[in-house]
């Protein structure tokens, strides 16, 4: 097997567990825990973009990631708050 | 087939050297005497919990917690292999960076890093610098990775002989 | 023996200059194991022969570059804990 | 192969069935960090460049500080739970 | 499977056990563990391909993003709690 195919493959693996366990895994109704297992098909997607030689497309999504789950856990704790009120 | 014992056999030696060498100096600048971060002080009672020894505890957490002698070690004689002795000095800079960030004093990986880097430039017509690599790994799979409960009763044995601790 | 000449030449001028900025000898607080503070003895010539190293294997060998490496090392560890911040 | 590169994979391979059998959390942290030790030295033996040692150095780093803060947040979080 | 080195080998399996851990643990600080066993494996992949300036940057990006996530669970589980035992007070009040 080449080392292109092998990271495809893994690539595809990923995606396909993290957005199963995304929909039906255990205990899934807390929603920090289903943003946690969302983490999983994202890094998929990163070695998707490594397979197809996109160099600056793989360092954007890398670094674009760390800023997106400062807004969406943001978002989780003030939705906690209001509900509390 | 003669070939693969005698590495085998400079790896073992390696590793040897190696284990006395971070061993000795973290012991000497003080790791197992007090928890330097406070992560360092829950894994030290992690461990002492299943039955090993509390200032061996503090010495393992010390390594997981900040890059001490024993990441010294490891980076100086990687950089060896690469660059020659001049690798070694790029090496203590980047490791006084990282204890920084850390929260550490930083006097246990640098001199690390410039002691192994000496003993390497000794040694180098026997034991070339790969083999610095692998035995490094070994001497740390000893430590953290195989038995945490005896491990640790060694570490205490040993920082007990040397005045630190207790 | 000109790479020699060059290491010499930013170890001495880091020594100098840390001089000028009145660093102490040694540290002052007594277990000398756990203290922060920094001096001319121990963490100023292994940063300026650091800093030298990664000079001279990217822009090749030049007796300014050796001192400015011994500058940058001096006020590297003069004021280390503003950049790094004071536990 | 070389015969250095199969003994630290399979100190790396053990590290990491050990890391997703063991139930104490911290003790994972420990396996962790030897299992860093292994990956960064298999970097500098698979890239045989000056490069490869930086980033085989940076990586290291890194992943100190990001176990420094899990290790500090278990302390922080045992006394409310 | 004949010609690939160590390194490829070890980070993939990394990646498998890595994806399979996040999904299956429910407590959150051993899933941000095994998230941090996800990253060391994609580091892994990123070098065997020979893309050195992408590794440093995403190995310098990782511990920003596991010290956000560290962060916002502290923050949550304090409003949680906070808001159970503001609860129980609460149908007294109502009343």
């Amino acid at each position: 097997m080449d080392l292109v195919q092998y990271i495809l493959y893994l690539g595809y693996a990923l995606l396909i567990i993290g957005t199963l366990g995304a929909i039906l895994g255990p205990k899934v109704e807390d929603p920090l825990i289903r943003f946690l297992n969302v983490e999983v098909p994202s890094i998929g997607v990163a070695l998707i973009f490594l397979t197809y030689d996109e160099d600056l497309a793989l360092m954007t999504f890398i670094a674009v990631n760390a800023i997106l789950s400062l807004i969406l856990i943001r978002a989780l704790i003030l939705k906690e708050k209001y509900e509390s009120e | 087939m003669d070939e693969i014992v005698v590495s085998i056999l400079k790896m073992l030696v390696a590793g040897a050297i190696c284990w006395i060498n971070f061993v000795i100096i973290d012991t000497y600048f003080g790791l197992p005497e007090q928890p330097g971060v406070l992560g360092a002080k829950m894994i030290g009672e992690k461990v002492k919990d299943i039955g090993g020894n509390l200032h061996g505890g503090y010495f393992m957490g010390n390594i997981v917690c900040s890059p001490d002698a024993s990441a010294g070690t490891l980076l100086a004689s990687i950089m060896n292999y690469l660059m020659g002795v001049e690798g070694g000095l790029i090496t203590a800079l980047l490791v006084w960076i990282g204890n920084r960030l850390c929260a550490d004093p930083g006097y246990a990986g640098t001199i690390g890093a410039l002691t192994i880097t000496a003993i390497i430039s000794l040694l180098k017509p026997i034991i070339e610098p790969k083999y610095f690599v692998a035995g490094m790994v070994l001497a740390i799979f000893t430590i953290q990775g195989l038995d945490h409960k005896h491990a640790s009763l060694l570490l205490g044995k040993i920082a007990k002989k040397m005045n630190r601790g207790e | 023996m000109q790479i020699l000449i060059l290491y010499l030449v930013s170890l001495i001028t880091s020594i100098v200059v840390a001089a000028l900025l009145k660093m102490p000898l040694i540290q002052k607080s007594r277990p000398i194991r756990f203290s922060f503070e920094t001096s001319i003895l121990f963490p100023t010539p292994i940063l300026a022969l650091g800093i030298e190293a990664i000079f001279r294997n990217l822009f090749g060998d030049y007796i300014t570059l050796a001192f400015f490496a011994g500058l940058f090392g001096a006020l590297l560890s003069k004021y280390s804990d503003k950049i790094f911040g004071e536990p | 192969m070389d015969i250095l590169e199969i003994v630290i994979g399979a100190v790396a391979l053990l590290m990491t069935l050990r890391i997703f059998l063991e139930r104490s959390r911290a003790r994972k942290l420990l396996y962790l960090c030897c299992l860093s030790f292994c990956i960064s030295a298999l970097i500098a033996l698979y890239v045989k460049s000056p490069m490869g040692g930086i980033t085989a150095i940076v990586y290291f780093i890194t992943s100190t500080l990001s176990s420094n803060a899990i290790a500090y947040t278990i302390e922080q979080t045992k006394h409310i739970e | 499977m004949k010609n690939l080195e160590v390194l490829p080998l070890i980070s993939g399996v990394c990646c498998i056990l890595g994806g399979l851990g996040v999904v299956l643990h429910t407590n959150p600080i051993n899933k941000i563990i095994m998230l941090a066993l996800l990253e060391i494996g994609m580091i892994g992949l990123i070098v065997s391909s020979y893309y050195l300036d992408i590794a440093i940057i995403s190995s310098i990006c990782e511990p920003i993003c596991t010290i956000i996530l560290l962060l916002g669970y502290m923050k949550y589980l304090t409003t949680i709690k906070k808001k159970k035992k503001f609860g129980r007070d609460l149908p007294v009040l109502s009343k």
